[in-house]
């Protein structure tokens, strides 16, 4: 710790020299609007002014992320693009590839990211080799969440194989309760599908299929029994879920009409802020089988002129890896640090599970990039894939036509 | 040159918006037939590819949807619109005593933004939130309002929302005209002992053909750009059900980084709107000719 | 003295249509010039090119001496009453009145006093502060009359300005321009279609068709010696009589026959008029041929016809009998006993007859 | 037209007045068509985030706060700002109240010209002008981002104004060329003759005889600017963005805690000068539309 300290001082130093009496300047588009998340993002404004630092504030929000991706492509065309962007996963890849991300390789080495970070999260915040990006957080996307009181009152453990989940929702229906609280949108459909392909198919399997788009993975069998419990998933949802906000599915969960939810962890913040006690009112596990999904957000900087910019986004690097801002921001938002150096003694069970399956799951190489949340694929892949499993879901297609149909998909959207 | 200026000067006031028209309008439209020929993904690129962006937009089963949903959507909007829009009208158009405040309520929901009466919108369409719970309640259990989760009936969810939203404004439309129809005509047909309908029917009705265009342009202009409706009400769902072209190429613009697929969808629907505007604007210019 | 209005060789096209072809009129002050012809003969596009609303494809118009081709409306020196009067409808009477001269930077006094001067003239000074839309319409014409008046022009132009009245109203409107043309001794442009209108007002007629002037000349001039089978036809109500016959020299006269049908040939013998073709025309108006011993003088020739229609007039009485394959309308004193199906010896006053050439339809004599 | 219930009265008392009671019946039901959305939203508003979660969310609410609409007038967090929508309402105004004033006023001048000055053409460039009504915005976001780069524009208050203007001249141009069309030749004839010229004759004669137009451009104009979130999100930056984005923000977030109440409360909120205007001219509304614009 005391190192890291000083680290950072000396890059302050470095930033410093570098950029000489510029006042460090930040316009900063973003998409966390909501209460929490808001508190989250003014911990690292309160620290950018500590550092005298003038923070710019460019909120917006909806579609997770769409409407903040439209306004960024007309800032950038514009050429008024803002000075720090939240951008994640191949995203960051692409507009790099349009030639407007600015390199801040000189923060990251001064501060050793690449030994604070695990070695496919920190991929993902280089491009060719210089870091462009710097990440704020790490979701777990494939958390199953459960009514500890349903569970204990119908003699059901934490499934830890699908079989077992399916024998759960059998059970819960039976009792008249509804096994699976889901909201009807793509992206959930989407977040599910991805946590039974790597359920069912495996890490390497999940790589082959949702990272590489290998076509004998996407059409083999094993794909074919994915949308088989897709389908089995659809009989434990209630009628009513389609078009449904997710926190509303976790209000089931909350209020007892739903068993289990599907979810990142974000959905601990609803649970958190109506006042349940994870471990006690609530349950947290992993999705059955082994691995571990990731959306991390993360910041990537613009080409901007003027050296106050300049400074800003190199101070903003900088303290976005912070330590104390990695603790404070995500003890508000439900995630965990990315950089796998902070003390997570004020975080909650939940958070240290995942914690711990990340740096295990980083060793075995199962830790994996989420599809559903843009981690993965470029956009239009991603899409492709997410309209055949909505279409799925939500007809009466058989496994094997969604099989075709998403070869086609992804074959028609390169 | 005072004189050429006095004579010219019509059009040197029209000029700018016409340029503007002409630039912000049809340079826009030209540019996003090129941009629909390239292979442009997250930001345009300009090297000319040839039709792939067609190709694979009519590859596409979700853009087939999109344009059936279209075609659906737009008919029933517009029919339905026009129906209640002069339903509505008649009926105010009888002396009511509160037309006013009746007025106010049925024109209102043109001033509200859907993002968020979307949302309230989901929850009376949701049938264990809204009017199927609220009718069970009531004790009739076998009522079923299921609609907006159903994939093959969700784009009539979407009719009622637009409907809502946009039938008061033809109210005030069709409103308005049978306020401008000759009072002499009615009187001389109630003198003639024609009994209201069928003076409604054979006498107002067809006088006011020239609002039927108006309304017609005007929903079918909304029809085509609608976009926060779907958005907020199904978010194109269950699966992409209720996808529109509008909201097709916004996915493919912004959030999947394929723009040149987006410039192909717009360059579809801009062909389909033209389609539609082209007649009206002849019979318009015709009718001038005719003065 | 020099033409008030000079219009020489006016040519006017929309595109490859010709509205007005080869235009030359020209009246001197005080003449009060109707244009009359059917609707889409080109009259209202000729007021519009004199007052300068219209542009002129070529030739020219000079108003006072001045060539005006060029010249806006509002340095012609004119003054317009339009159709449908044109009342700026946002304004009191007051306001329509002076407009021109407040746009002109015409002093206050001097509005208000020509204002005054108006109102008196035209009866209504108790209108001034009232909006167009209050008043009726023999009022609104006034008022256009007035805004007219105000401005003093070198030349009136009128537009149909009693079209929309009704027909009392018309009449007494009629006579009240025709006052004030007497008056100020003004020098006036009149359009209308109501050729009644055109024989009461004017001085000078010009008759239009397809464009094309048919005949210039003063109200008895285009009465009683029509240019052509249009102008004959046009004007006058009821309209003249056009006979076809056939003529054969006798001696110094002419012999005109004139089919019937179930009768012999009528024939009318024409001492004035000589060398006229095979085929011709006849016209005679109504009042040219009236009941036997009513009418008297050197070319008068009298034969009986067979009454088809007795239509009493009060003032006169018309009777239809039917001639040369067409009916002819004669008008006959109010106690006439003509009674249909029986015969009447009439007389028909070759003095005022015209003959027209059958294929050109050009007057022949 | 207005005589309509004399017949009814002729009829005979009973059944004139049975045929009164069908005819409120049914403006009501409709009327309830109409409301059910606002009554859903004023009452989940007043109500608290936890009676929302538990109960039923189309209900009445048990205790009635007024919280909310506190939290998303001044409180709620549209980013790291937690001042609710008031600091976007005033930038709302400043776009959309000259944006109204100009498109109107250049839609006035283009529909007296298109209507009034015919020249060769004009119908030609009135078509293309309309025609532009129809471009569906999302297609012109990203050359616009350009030219308002290039014009300098971009991120600022003048460049949202401008391209409100410029998308709105096609309605406002339609709308009084429709306008002016019925009014007679004749005038600008007469007005010519009196010596005014193009201006003069607009100002003095046309605009005064515009009023009821006016209202309708103007209620059509401010509906669709005000309620503009496309163009507000993309050619805004921090400290220009307008009150739909704000409420976006506060609505729209996808892993955060929702707050329905404070949504239901901040959509009023941002609805509420729209509403005001319909209330406030929805009468001369009527009347305009009756004056002209809708004889096509």
């Amino acid at each position: 710790m005391k190192k890291f300290t000083f680290a950072a001082a000396s890059a302050v130093a470095i930033v410093a020299s570098g950029a000489a009496f510029a006042e460090p300047q930040a316009e900063v588009l973003h998409w966390w609007t909501s209460g929490g998340e808001a508190k989250s993002v003014a911990v690292l404004q309160e620290e950018f002014a500590a550092n005298g630092g003038t923070w710019t504030d460019m909120p917006v929000a909806g579609g997770g992320g769409d409407a903040a991706m439209t306004a960024l492509r007309a800032r950038v065309l514009s050429g008024n693009a803002p000075t720090a962007v939240q951008l994640k996963g191949p995203a960051i890849q692409e507009w790099y590839e349009e030639g407007v991300l600015a390199d801040i390789s000189a923060v990251a080495e001064a501060e050793n990211w690449a030994n604070l970070l695990p070695a496919s999260i920190a991929a993902h915040m280089q491009c060719e080799g210089s870091w462009c990006a710097a990440p704020v957080n790490v979701h777990r996307v494939d958390w199953i969440w459960a009514n500890a009181d349903i569970l204990e009152a119908n003699g059901i453990e934490m499934p830890t194989t699908w079989d077992e989940f399916n024998a759960a929702a059998e059970k819960l229906q039976a009792a008249g309760i509804t096994p699976l609280a889901h909201g009807g949108q793509a992206w959930q459909d989407a977040t599910v599908f991805e946590t039974v392909v790597l359920g069912v198919g495996g890490p390497e399997f999940f790589h082959k299929a949702l990272v590489e788009l290998d076509q004998d993975a996407l059409t083999s069998d094993t794909m074919v029994a994915v949308f088989d419990q897709m389908r089995t998933m659809r009989g434990y949802v209630d009628d009513n879920f389609s078009g449904r906000d997710w926190n509303l599915a976790t209000a089931m969960v909350m209020n007892g009409e739903a068993a289990f939810q599907i979810m990142g962890d974000w959905a601990k913040g609803e649970f958190m802020a109506a006042g349940k006690v994870p471990g006690e009112d609530f349950l947290c596990a992993s999705t059955p089988g082994d691995g571990y999904l990731y959306n991390v957000d993360s910041f990537a900087m613009f080409d901007v002129d003027g050296d106050d910019k300049v400074a800003g986004q190199a101070l903003l690097a900088e303290l976005i890896m912070g330590p104390n801002f990695q603790e404070v921001f995500n003890l508000n938002k439900g995630s965990i640090p990315a950089r796998t150096d902070v003390d997570l003694a004020a975080f909650d069970v939940c958070a240290h599970t995942s914690a711990e399956d990340m740096s295990g799951t980083s060793e075995r190489g199962s830790l994996l990039p989420s599809y559903a949340h843009g981690m993965a694929l470029r956009g239009a892949q991603s899409g492709a894939i997410t309209d055949v499993v909505t279409a799925h879901f939500n007809s009466d297609m058989s496994s094997a036509d969604a099989v075709q149909m998403l070869a086609d998909a992804v074959a028609n959207s390169m | 040159m005072s004189e050429w200026l006095e004579r010219h000067v019509p059009k040197v006031v029209l000029a700018p918006s016409f340029v503007a028209i002409l630039f912000f309008v049809y340079g826009f439209i030209a540019w996003t037939a090129w941009v629909s020929l390239t292979r442009s993904r997250l930001m345009p690129k300009y090297d000319i590819e040839g039709f792939i962006q067609y190709e694979r937009l009519f590859a596409a089963p979700r853009w087939d949807t999109a344009m059936n949903n279209l075609f659906i959507f737009g008919t029933l909007f517009i029919v339905i619109s026009m129906i209640l829009g002069l339903l509505l009208a008649i009926l105010l158009d009888q002396k009511i005593r509160t037309e006013g405040v009746i007025r106010t309520i049925y024109l209102y929901p043109m001033a509200l933004s859907m993002i968020v009466t979307g949302t309230a919108w989901k929850w009376i369409l949701n049938p264990g939130l809204g009017i199927e719970a609220m009718v069970r309640g009531w004790g009739y259990e076998d009522f079923k309002f299921d609609w907006l989760v159903n994939s093959d009936l969700a784009i009539y969810t979407v009719v009622i929302a637009g409907v809502w939203q946009s039938s008061g404004f033809v109210m005030a439309l069709f409103l308005a005209g049978l306020r401008s129809v000759d009072g002499e005509i009615i009187k001389a047909a109630q003198v003639d002992g024609i009994p209201t309908w069928r003076i409604y029917s054979a006498i107002i009705i067809p006088s006011m053909a020239p609002i039927f265009l108006s309304a017609f342009i005007v929903l079918s202009h909304l029809a085509i750009k609608s976009f926060d409706l779907v958005i907020a009400l199904t978010g194109g769902g269950p699966g992409y059900a209720t996808d529109l072209p509008a909201t097709y190429m916004y996915a493919m613009a912004f959030s999947r980084g394929d723009i040149g697929q987006a410039a192909s969808s717009a360059m579809i629907m801009m062909a389909v709107v033209f389609a539609i505007v082209v007649p009206y604007l002849y019979s318009e210019l015709r009718a001038a000719k005719n003065d | 003295m020099a033409p008030i209005l000079d219009i020489k060789n006016l040519k006017k096209n929309y595109g490859s249509t010709e509205i007005l072809k080869d235009i030359n009129v020209s009246i001197e002050p005080g003449d009060f010039l109707v244009l009359v012809g059917p609707s889409g003969c080109g009259k209202s596009t000729l007021l519009n090119c004199i007052a300068g609303l219209e542009p002129i494809t070529g030739g020219s118009i000079s108003i006072a001496g001045q060539d005006m081709t060029e010249v806006s409306p509002k340095d012609r020196n004119i003054a317009m009453v339009f159709q449908s009067y044109a009342l700026y409808p946002t304004m009191s009477v007051a306001k329509n009145i002076t407009f021109g001269m407040k746009v002109r930077g015409v002093d206050q006094a001097t509005q208000d006093k020509k204002l005054q001067e108006v109102a008196a003239q035209l009866q209504i000074e108790q209108l001034l502060n009232r909006r167009p839309g209050q008043l009726s319409g023999g009022q609104r014409q006034r008022v256009a009359m007035g805004r007219a008046l105000v401005r003093d022009p070198a030349l009136f132009l009128f537009d149909e300005p009693l079209s929309n009245l009704d027909a009392k109203l018309r009449v007494e409107m009629r006579t009240e321009i025709k006052k004030l043309h007497q008056n100020l001794n003004a020098s006036m442009v009149y359009v209308t279609h109501d050729q009644i209108e055109a024989m009461t007002l004017a001085t000078k007629i010009v008759v239009m068709k397809g464009g094309v002037i048919q005949q210039i000349g003063s109200p008895a001039e285009i009465y009683n010696r029509p240019a052509n089978l249009f102008v004959a036809d046009f004007m006058g109500s009821p309209a003249m009589n056009l006979i076809p016959a056939k003529t054969r020299a006798n001696g110094g006269a002419t012999e005109i026959v004139i089919d019937r049908p179930a009768a012999e040939p009528l024939v009318l013998k024409d001492t004035q008029n000589a060398n006229l073709p095979a085929d011709v025309i006849l016209g005679l108006r109504p009042e040219d041929i009236a009941e036997a011993g009513y009418r008297s003088g050197d070319n008068v020739q009298t034969a009986d016809c067979m009454v088809e229609m007795v239509e009493p007039a009060g003032a006169d009485t018309y009777v239809v009998s039917h001639l040369g394959g067409k009916q002819v309308t004669a008008r006959l004193h109010a106690e006439t006993t003509a009674t249909p199906g029986a015969a009447l010896p009439m007389a028909f006053d070759l003095s005022k007859v015209s003959y027209f050439a059958p294929e050109t339809g050009a007057r022949l004599n | 037209m207005t005589d309509m219930t004399v017949t009814n009265a002729r009829s005979g008392g009973l059944s004139k007045i049975a045929l009164r009671w069908i005819l409120y019946i049914l403006l009501g039901i409709f009327a309830l068509y109409y409301l059910m959305p606002l009554f859903v939203m004023l009452t989940t508003s007043l109500k608290s985030l936890d009676e929302i979660r538990t109960g039923s969310l189309v209900a009445l609410p048990r205790d009635v706060t007024f919280d909310a609409w506190r939290t998303a007038w001044s409180g709620a967090c549209t980013g790291i700002q937690c001042e609710g929508l008031q600091p976007y309402f005033w930038n709302s105004v400043l776009i959309a109240v000259p944006a109204v004033m100009i498109s109107t006023l250049l839609g006035a001048m283009n529909g007296y010209v298109v209507a009034q000055w015919r020249f060769k053409g004009a119908n030609i460039i009135f078509s293309l002008m309309l025609f532009g009504c129809f471009i569906p915005f999302q297609v012109v976001l990203l050359p616009m981002a350009t030219t308002l780069g290039k014009l300098g524009l971009a991120g600022t208050i003048p460049g949202l104004i401008f391209v409100h203007v410029v998308y709105g001249l096609g309605f406002t141009t339609l709308f009084f060329r429709n306008y002016y069309v019925t009014i007679p030749q004749e005038l600008v004839k007469a007005a010519k003759v009196d010596g005014a010229g193009f201006f003069r004759i607009f100002w003095s004669i046309f605009l005064p005889l515009s009023l009821p137009i006016i209202v309708v451009t103007v209620i059509w104009q401010f509906t669709q600017i005000w309620n503009d979130f496309l163009f507000g999100v993309s050619f805004s930056q921090a400290g220009t963005q307008p009150i739909t984005v704000a409420l976006n923000n506060i609505v729209n977030s996808t892993t955060g805690v929702k707050e329905y109440n404070v949504d239901m409360a901040a959509a009023i909120i941002a609805a509420l000068p729209t509403l005001l205007v319909y209330v406030v001219a929805g009468k001369y509304f009527i009347r305009g539309l009756t004056a002209g614009s809708v004889k096509g």
